[in-house]
Parts: C-alpha cells; structure tokens; sequence
C-alpha cells in the first residue's frame, strides 16, 4: 500500500488546545509535511477524519477557514474512545488526519440574501467556519442572524468569538439557553421557541441549521410555519463514518452516501431521500 | 482456442506455480470446503461444489492491520501492510469470480484502497466451470453462468480425462507453459439453473421502500452476521486501532448491516433501529443502492445465504415478493 | 407429518386470533427448500393454516418474545423449549401473563440442514428425558413417551480424557474458523445483554479483530456466560456456518453444574441458578 | 526450560484480606518472587471471569485469585459466589487446554502475611516447572 493508499492518514502535531466548553476541546492542527499542508485546500462544511492512534478515527468538520495562518482547527465533543483520547492529547503530540471529505456549503450561491444560521450545543461546529467565511466577505450578503443555543451558558460554544460576531455589520447574535445560572442574563429558552420569536422573514433568505436531532425536528416545524421552502433550508448530517471514501457503505442514507453526496443537504434533497436520517 | 490439461500436466503445473507463489484454492476442512492457502497440491478439492464463504476474503480479509504505527523517541511512522508475493486463486467458480469483479467497483474507485488494488493485480484467478449446480444456485439470473469466463484470467472446464483450459487474459497466458495440445473435442453444455425475476424488481424497489412487508419479514431474522460474511458481494468493513501486545495498529474487518452497533453514532443516534430497517438495507444496497452506484446488481446468485441462513430468508423468494407486490400495487 | 397434531395447533391459533387473546403467533411455517421449517409468524386468523409441525420443526422460537416484550404472544413450544420459558421466566426477561404457550408433545426432531432431512435424531432428542413440555397453557398432540437413553456425556468425557496439548489443539483449529457472525448469540434465548461484552468498546474486551485469540475469549466467554443457564436446545451449534461444535463447550459446563450444584438450567422458573446463590458448606476444589 | 524464563503472573487479592496479607508479607520483609503483579479489587467476588480470561489472552502465564477465608468476608459471601465460579472456570479452562494449575484460588486472611508469601512463591515455582503458556 504505498503512501498514496487514502487509507493512510496524513500526520499532524497538535499545536494548541483550547477548552471551549467543559467537554467541547478545539484543536489547531498543523499537517507534518509541507506539501500535503499546502496542497490541503477545503471549504466551509467539509470534514476531516481525525485518528487518535491507539483508538481510531472519527469524523469531525473542519472549523476553521483555509489559509488561517493557525492550521486546521477541529471542535471535538468528549462523547466515545476516540473524542477521549483526542481530549488527552498534549501540544506536540502526533495524531492523524485523512481528508477533505465531503461537499460544502454552496455560500457563493447564497450572495445578496439574508443568512439565518441555528446551531445548537456542538452543532454550531460546522457553523462556525460559515460564519467567519461570510464576515469575511460581509458586503457579499445582506442581514446575517445566528442563533446560538446550548444546554447550559458554559456549554455556548465559540464564546470568545461572540465579540467579533456581534460587532460585525449587519449581524446579529442571539444566544439561548435550555437553564440559566446566577449569573447568566440572556434567554432562557428552546432553540426553536427563539427562532419563532424571532420571526426571520422567508424571503430571500437562506436557513443554514444544525444541531441534535430533536432541536432539528422542531426548528425545521417552525422555519416551515415561517415560510422558508425546504430549498431554503440547508443542513449538514451527521451519521456513522468510518471510511470518508464511500467504500465501508457505513454511512449511507438511503441511496445517498453522507460521506461523499453529504454531508451538506437541503431539506429539498434529505425529504426525497428513501430513508428519513 | 481452448487447450487441454490431463490431471497431471495440471498437478504440475500447479506445483511449479507453488515454489514462488501463494496459491489459495478450495480444501475439505472436517466436512466444509474453504478457500485456504496450500503447500501441497495434493490438499485441493478438485470436486467440490461449493465453499462456505467466498473466496472474497482472499482480497478483503475478515480482519487485516492496514498499517502499524512506529514511535521511535517522538517520532511517528506509518508503516503500510503491503503485499509480498503473487498469488493463485485456483478453482473459483464463475459467481465467486464475479463477486470479486463486483467488489472491485467501489474498492477500486478513485481514490482507490491500494491494499486491495495491489493484491488484485498480483493474483491471477483460475476459475473453475461448474459441473453440476444446487437448487439455489440462481447465476444466470444474475448474468453470471456455470460457464462465464468473463472475470478470470483462465477458465478450467472439467471433462472425461483432464481439463478444457480457456485462456482469458494476458495475465492468464502469461502462467500457462508452453506448447499445450489444443483441446479439439467437444465442450460440455452447462447445467440449467432456475430465473429469478430480479430484473423487474430493480426497477421497481425504490416503491416498497415503507411496505410493511420488510417488519413482516424481519420478524423471524436473528440479526446475525452470517448472510453478509458468507456473500461474495458483502464488502462493508469496520475499523479500529488496536494497541495490545506492545504495537498500534489499525484494524480492518468485516462489519455486517444486521449488527448491532452499524449505523449506531458516537452520540447514541441510529437512523436504523428497527429489525425491518435493518433487515430492509441488506436488500436495498444490494438492488438499488449498489445498482444506482456502479450500475450492477450487487448479488451474484451463488445460494449462499440461501443455504445458510438459520431462519431460510431466502433472497430468491423476497425477490418474487417484491414482484408480487408491485404487481398488486399497480393492479396489474 | 402428524396432521392430526397441526390441526389442533391450528385451530387453536385461529381462535386465539379470533379471541383476540394473543396479537400474535410464532409458530412454524414450511420452508422454501419444501422439505424443513422456519420460524412463523401469524396476526391474522387466516395465517393459522400455514402453520406446521413435523420433525424439522428445530428452532428454538422463545429467544423471539425478547423482540415482543409489552404484546401478549403466543408461541409453539417444544419440550426443551419450555426450558427457554422456564429461564426467561427466572431471569425476569418476560412475563408469564404476556404469553400463550401452546405446548407439543414432541416426537424428536432430526438432524436437518439446507435442503436436507435425515433420519436420524438430534444428540439433544436421543437424551431427551421430557414426555411433555414442562409449562403450557395448552398442550397438542398429547404426551409423548419417550424411550430416550440416559445422557451420558460420552462425547464430553472423551474430549476430557484427551491430552492437554491435544485438547489445546483441537480448540485452537475450531476456534481458529470462527468468523464472529455472532449467530450462536443471536439464536440463543439466554444471550440478551443489550451491548454484549464482544461489542463493548470500553474496556475494549474483544474487539473487531477476526482472529484465534479473539475467537477463543469470546467463545470461551459466551459459553461461560451460559454456564447454569443453557437450556440444551443446541440451535448455536446448528446454526453455526463454519461447524464449530459449540455443543462441547455448552455441556461441558452442564455437566460440571450437574455435578457440583447439582442444578440443571430452566427445570423450575423459581429455583435460583447456581451463581445466583451458594452453600456455604459446600468445599468445591478449593479446601476449607 | 529455558533458564532465563519468568512466568507472569497476575494476582487479584481481595482488598481487605489477601492484599492487607500481602502488605504484612512485603512490610515484614518476607520474601516472595517478583514475577506476580498484584490488582487490588474490592472482593474475590469482584473477579470477573473475563479478567481471567483476559489476562491469559494477554500473555500470563498463571492467574491468582485471593480473598477473604469463606465466613470471613467484609461483604458476607462475595468469596462464597467466588468459590463457585472459578471451581467451574477453572475446568473449563483446563478442558480447552490451559492447564488448570495456571488458575489458583486462595484464601489468605489480613495476618497470613508468611503464607501469602509462601504460596507465591510455590506458585511461581510450579509455573516455572510448567513453562511459558505459549508454549503449550
């Protein structure tokens, strides 16, 4: 199998560590080789599989834009053995990363329209490089709200950018909670319940979710009752991966492989796949 | 042009090829037949009619180490499994032959598992034509035959004193050794198989995707492994690291869509819970997924599960259920 | 085939169907090989005429209430299979007011396998001590007297006489062909753990690895994880593909129970398995 | 047997009896082979089949279990349930060809400090007669 087999992860050193929350960890990865770091070009919603040596790999979006100075960053949520041994890893520890995979969000696509982006808990992961790539290039796009809704306030994730985002032109940030604390003073309440509150007019507007099934299921009611289309509505799926190359058929939906059709989908397309995710 | 090989000339053959080649053929274990590599040529079941699993894990292994890991002070290594030696697949019949050219669509296609792509081009397949076929062989339903010579490099046909050799490709020629007798006589008519309607039921699957049918059927099915680890075209693999016994490595193995833990997220979520959904994507993978993929049916009509199965879902009769259903839908 | 027999079993589905007593059947149906039988399963009164019962009549169909828990079913039992019944019963996995047994007297089943009936009986039915089975709410066919010979585990005792190299060998070949299909777990109505200990990731006991070592942990596992609890009926080993006599290691440790607590499992849903309980007194091989 | 071979052995001792034993053992200087690696668990009862079977799996060449004298244990009859189910595995085991003497059950109170150390030592030097595991 020689070093062209796609089998074979690249190899990274971790450089940085940051807890986001207390089981949310990013990582800022810097590819070993040179070449394949400068060749390692992706966009906004594709994803990467990470290989914790001694565990095995996971799939995990890519959060961070190309051609940041920091490398390829990751938001990892400690849930199974390979997110634990990720969350042990120190700076200068090897690990592996096989990719790009996946399709991305079309956000060419989406200029002169009005962004509505809901995340929810380590759902707004794959949000994040979306944000940033349209504050990049605000002008492109007219009003752009996020909705960013966690379980508890420390569970918010992406909070140090939270700055960036509300000061940004024509932006607007809100953040809900499922419970407060003492200490915290913003909403407390459901994704979906902010979102209807919020009212995001349908016309020319692009809803871009995602979150746990169930904030999913609820928020998707409410942006119908809006009356966004479901070609308005786009999300990313997340499903058992394990080879990123449609060959392990592990990952497949119906006929579609999130792996390599996914894992962006309108709501248009997921409602005609066979099988509901 | 067919040549001819007596029984010795083939022994010979075969023990030349045996000094710097693997050569993987059907051997009587206790009262099974399993493809297994040979020392001598004397262990091969010229006679057999057919082996419990398919000569598939000869390309993809019930378990194989892709690659280890090496640190040494600090530094990480990747060292890749390759393949050492060429290799015979002897006495395949022409299904199991097609199995493997099925199994070469997605493994080969870009960006290719170089595992796989290696050991194919460095094993020549030496088919096998079937002699005499069991009621649930169905091949010719799935246009494969007891005779196809279409996905061997040479194709054996047994008759009276020795075998009818039918080169197939290059690779094939290039083992034979010189100045075999052309076979002049006559070429034994393969035996007729039963037809099974899967033609119909491809085009027409995608309609009973929410029949109640599938929760019927799943009902008596254990969820075992048994259908997808005997199937010649069951490729879907798991993979893990293992770090006992002092080295790290990752681990590729054969998974099944009726475990468990397949469709199961790190997170709790399964789009798949159900027995009928579980048992529905074996079929749907095979009849529509596979076929809208690489255009092919993902099933080669050996009888495998057929036989095997411990509850006798048989993949004969769910096709001819479909068809009746689609019928009774469409009132015709 | 006894049609005077499935008649009765018939009859008695329909109008349990009828009554509305049960939403459901699990009985047995011919197979499309036209010559053994697979597990049934009928809703509607209709459905009652296709079921059977005939000497091919092998599978264990209780494991199938464990995927029916909360519906009042009914279920064709056979003597060994009431022992099934029996160790469900024990281990609190069902309910006895959420089932209807429809029990057989049965005349022994024969070996079978695809395609193919011989005459001779299964290992199981030659020592079968049991006319009838051992609880019902309705028996057809009557009792069955049985000329049964004692079991004797001459096979088990000849494996023990065996060498320890030899033994060694002989279970390292047999495990070595094993392919993890897991169909030993899957048929075996005392195998139920939501995440067996062969798919737990964390300790990673087994693992995914298709290989003798892990083969020999989760077989030696699995069957000790029966010990005191198998019922006999012998599907694992029928169901197995690659042949493994896993009968050897189920009665092996039947045996070794027999004979040290003096317990054999599913007899009586109320007496305790032998792990689950001890005598003090009792020396066992470890002094004091 | 070749001379420079070590058996390895895992030993599972009860936390208030045997592994107190085997403190007395170690704190009065009494002398037993190194080969055993000691795992404190809570009661023999604790010893999970699988751990056994594990350990083997693993590359040792003997396994011991040690808890509590049967009357004696801190949660009534852990050691009794114990007692039943490695006399059963310890068979089977030997029925599928490791040898049951590689399986060693003890009963060792706090105080058995010298007979803690007396049976580790006889039981590395059985193993040693037997040979690596392996092997057979």
């Amino acid at each position: 199998m020689g070093p062209e087999s796609p089998f074979i992860p690249y190899l990274a050193t971790l450089k940085t560590a940051t807890q986001l929350t207390p089981d949310i960890r990013l990582l800022s990865v810097e590819l070993e080789d040179p070449d394949t770091k400068a060749g390692f070009d992706y966009m906004p919603g594709q994803f990467a599989l990470l290989s914790a040596f001694g565990q095995g790999e996971a799939p995990f979006g890519i959060v961070s834009l190309p051609l940041e100075k920091d490398g390829l960053e990751f938001a990892v949520r400690r849930i199974g053995t390979v997110t634990r041994a990720l969350h042990e890893l120190e700076p200068g520890d090897t690990l592996g990363v096989r990719g790009p995979f996946g399709n991305y969000f079309p956000l060419d696509d989406y200029g002169g329209k009005n962004i509505i982006i809901i995340g929810g808990g380590i759902g707004m992961a794959p949000l994040r490089p979306v944000i940033n790539r349209i504050l990049e290039r605000r002008d492109n796009y007219e009003e752009l709200l996020i909705i960013n809704g966690a379980r508890t306030p420390q569970d918010l994730v992406f909070q140090p950018e939270f700055p960036t985002w509300i000061k940004a032109p024509r932006t607007r940030l809100e953040l809900t909670v499922d419970r407060g604390d003492e200490h915290w003073k913003g909403r407390v309440a459901l994704v979906p319940d902010v979102m209807k509150e919020l009212a995001p007019s349908p016309n020319n507007a692009i809803a871009i979710i995602c979150g746990p099934p169930i904030m999913i299921r609820f928020t998707l009611a409410g942006l119908r009752d809006l009356g966004f289309k479901d070609n308005q509505i786009v999300t990313t799926l997340e499903s058992k991966m394990k080879c990123g190359l449609g060959k392990c058929a592990r990952c497949n939906i119906g006929e579609k492989y999130v792996c390599r059709d996914g894992p962006v989908f309108t709501l248009e397309q997921i409602s005609q796949f066979l099988e509901q995710p | 042009m067919n040549l001819f090989f007596s029984k010795d000339d083939l022994s010979r053959w075969l023990d030349s090829l045996l000094l710097e080649r693997t050569v993987v053929a059907p051997v009587r274990v206790q009262e099974l037949t399993m493809f297994q590599p040979i020392s001598k040529v004397g262990e091969i079941a010229f006679d057999y009619d057919y082996t419990t699993l398919s000569p598939k894990g000869w390309f993809l292994p019930p378990s194989e180490t892709l690659f280890s890991v090496q640190r040494d002070d600090g530094q990480v290594e990747l060292v890749p499994t390759l393949v050492e030696r060429d290799a015979i697949l002897f006495g395949l019949h022409p299904c199991d032959a097609r199995g493997i050219a099925l199994m070469d669509k997605p493994f080969l296609q870009e960006p290719g598992d170089a595992l796989y792509r290696d050991r194919r081009s460095r094993t020549a397949l030496i088919g096998l034509a079937c002699r005499q076929v069991r009621p649930e062989c169905f091949c010719t339903s799935m246009g494969s035959a007891p005779d196809d010579p279409s996905d061997v490099d040479i194709l054996l046909t047994e008759v009276e004193d020795g075998y009818i050799v039918q080169v197939v490709t290059e690779k094939g020629k290039a083992l034979l050794p010189q100045g075999l007798v052309e076979y002049k006589g006559e070429v034994p008519t393969p035996p007729k198989l039963q037809v099974v309607p899967v033609k119909e039921v491809i085009s027409t699957i995608k309609e009973l995707f929410n029949d109640p049918y599938w929760e019927q059927l799943a009902d008596r099915c254990l969820h075992c492994n048994i259908c997808a680890y005997v199937c010649p075209t069951c490729y879907c693999f798991d993979m893990r690291d293992y770090s006992d016994k002092g080295k790290v490595e990752r681990v590729r193995s054969w998974e099944s869509c009726q475990s468990s833990g397949f469709s199961l997220t790190a997170g709790g979520y399964d789009p798949r819970t159900t027995k009928g959904e579980r048992l529905r994507q074996r079929f749907y993978h095979k009849f529509l997924y596979f076929p809208e993929q690489f255009q092919d049916v993902a099933c080669v009509g050996c009888g495998r599960c057929v036989r095997d199965c411990p509850v006798n879902i048989d993949i004969r009769e769910v096709i001819s259920d479909l068809k009746q259903l689609m019928e009774a839908k469409s009132g015709s | 085939m006894d049609m005077e027999l499935i008649q009765q079993i018939r009859d008695k589905a329909r109008n349990l169907l009828e009554e509305g007593t049960v939403e459901g059947i699990i009985g047995y149906e011919r197979a499309s090989d036209g010559v053994t039988a697979r597990p049934f399963f009928a809703y509607e009164p209709p459905a009652a005429e296709r079921l059977i019962f005939d000497e091919t009549c092998t599978h264990n169909l209780v494991k199938y209430l464990l995927d029916k828990k909360g519906k009042k079913m009914a279920v064709v039992v056979k003597p060994c299979d009431s022992r099934a019944i029996n160790l469900l019963l024990n281990e609190g996995q069902i309910e006895r007011d959420k089932v209807f047994i429809i029990g057989v007297g049965c005349p022994g089943i024969v070996e079978t396998s695809w395609n193919y009936k011989s005459e001779t009986l299964q290992k199981r039915c030659r020592s079968c001590q049991l006319s009838s089975p051992l609880v019902y709410d309705f028996l057809a066919g009557g009792e069955f007297e049985r000329q049964a010979e004692e079991e004797t585990y001459s096979d088990i005792a000849e494996a023990e006489a065996e060498s320890l190299a030899n033994r060694r060998e002989f279970w390292q070949e047999q495990f070595g062909r094993c392919i993890r299909c897991y169909a030993c777990r899957q048929v075996c109505p005392g195998c139920y753990c939501p995440v067996c200990f062969a798919e737990q990731l964390e300790p990673l006991w087994v693992g995914i690895r298709i290989a003798p070592e892990e083969n020999e942990l989760w077989q030696t596992m699995r069957s000790f994880h029966l010990a005191g609890r198998c019922v006999g009926c012998n599907e694992c080993e029928r169901v197995c593909p690659v042949d493994i006599p896993l009968s050897l290691l189920n009665r092996k440790l039947e045996k070794d129970v027999k004979e040290l607590f003096a317990f054999q499992a599913g007899l009586d849903p109320e007496e305790p398995p032998p792990f689950a309980t001890f005598k003090k007194e009792e020396k066992l091989e470890f002094g004091e | 047997m070749t001379e420079n071979y070590k058996p390895k052995v895992i030993g599972f001792l009860c936390n208030w009896c045997s592994y107190a034993g085997a403190d007395v053992a170690g704190t009065s200087r009494m002398k037993y082979p190194p080969n055993i690696r000691i795992i404190r668990v809570p009661c023999s009862g604790r010893v999970d089949p699988l751990f056994v079977l594990k350990c083997f799996q693993n590359g040792a060449d003997g396994v011991l279990i040690s808890g509590c004298h049967p009357g004696d244990c801190h949660y009534t009859d852990g050691n009794y349930h114990a007692r039943r189910r490695f006399a059963l595995l310890r068979d089977f085991l030997d029925y599928l060809g490791i040898d049951k003497k590689r399986l060693r059950v003890e009963w060792v109170s706090a105080s058995e400090g010298q007979r803690f150390a007396e049976m580790v030592s006889d039981f590395t030097a059985e193993l040693t007669k037997l040979g690596p595991r392996s092997k057979v």
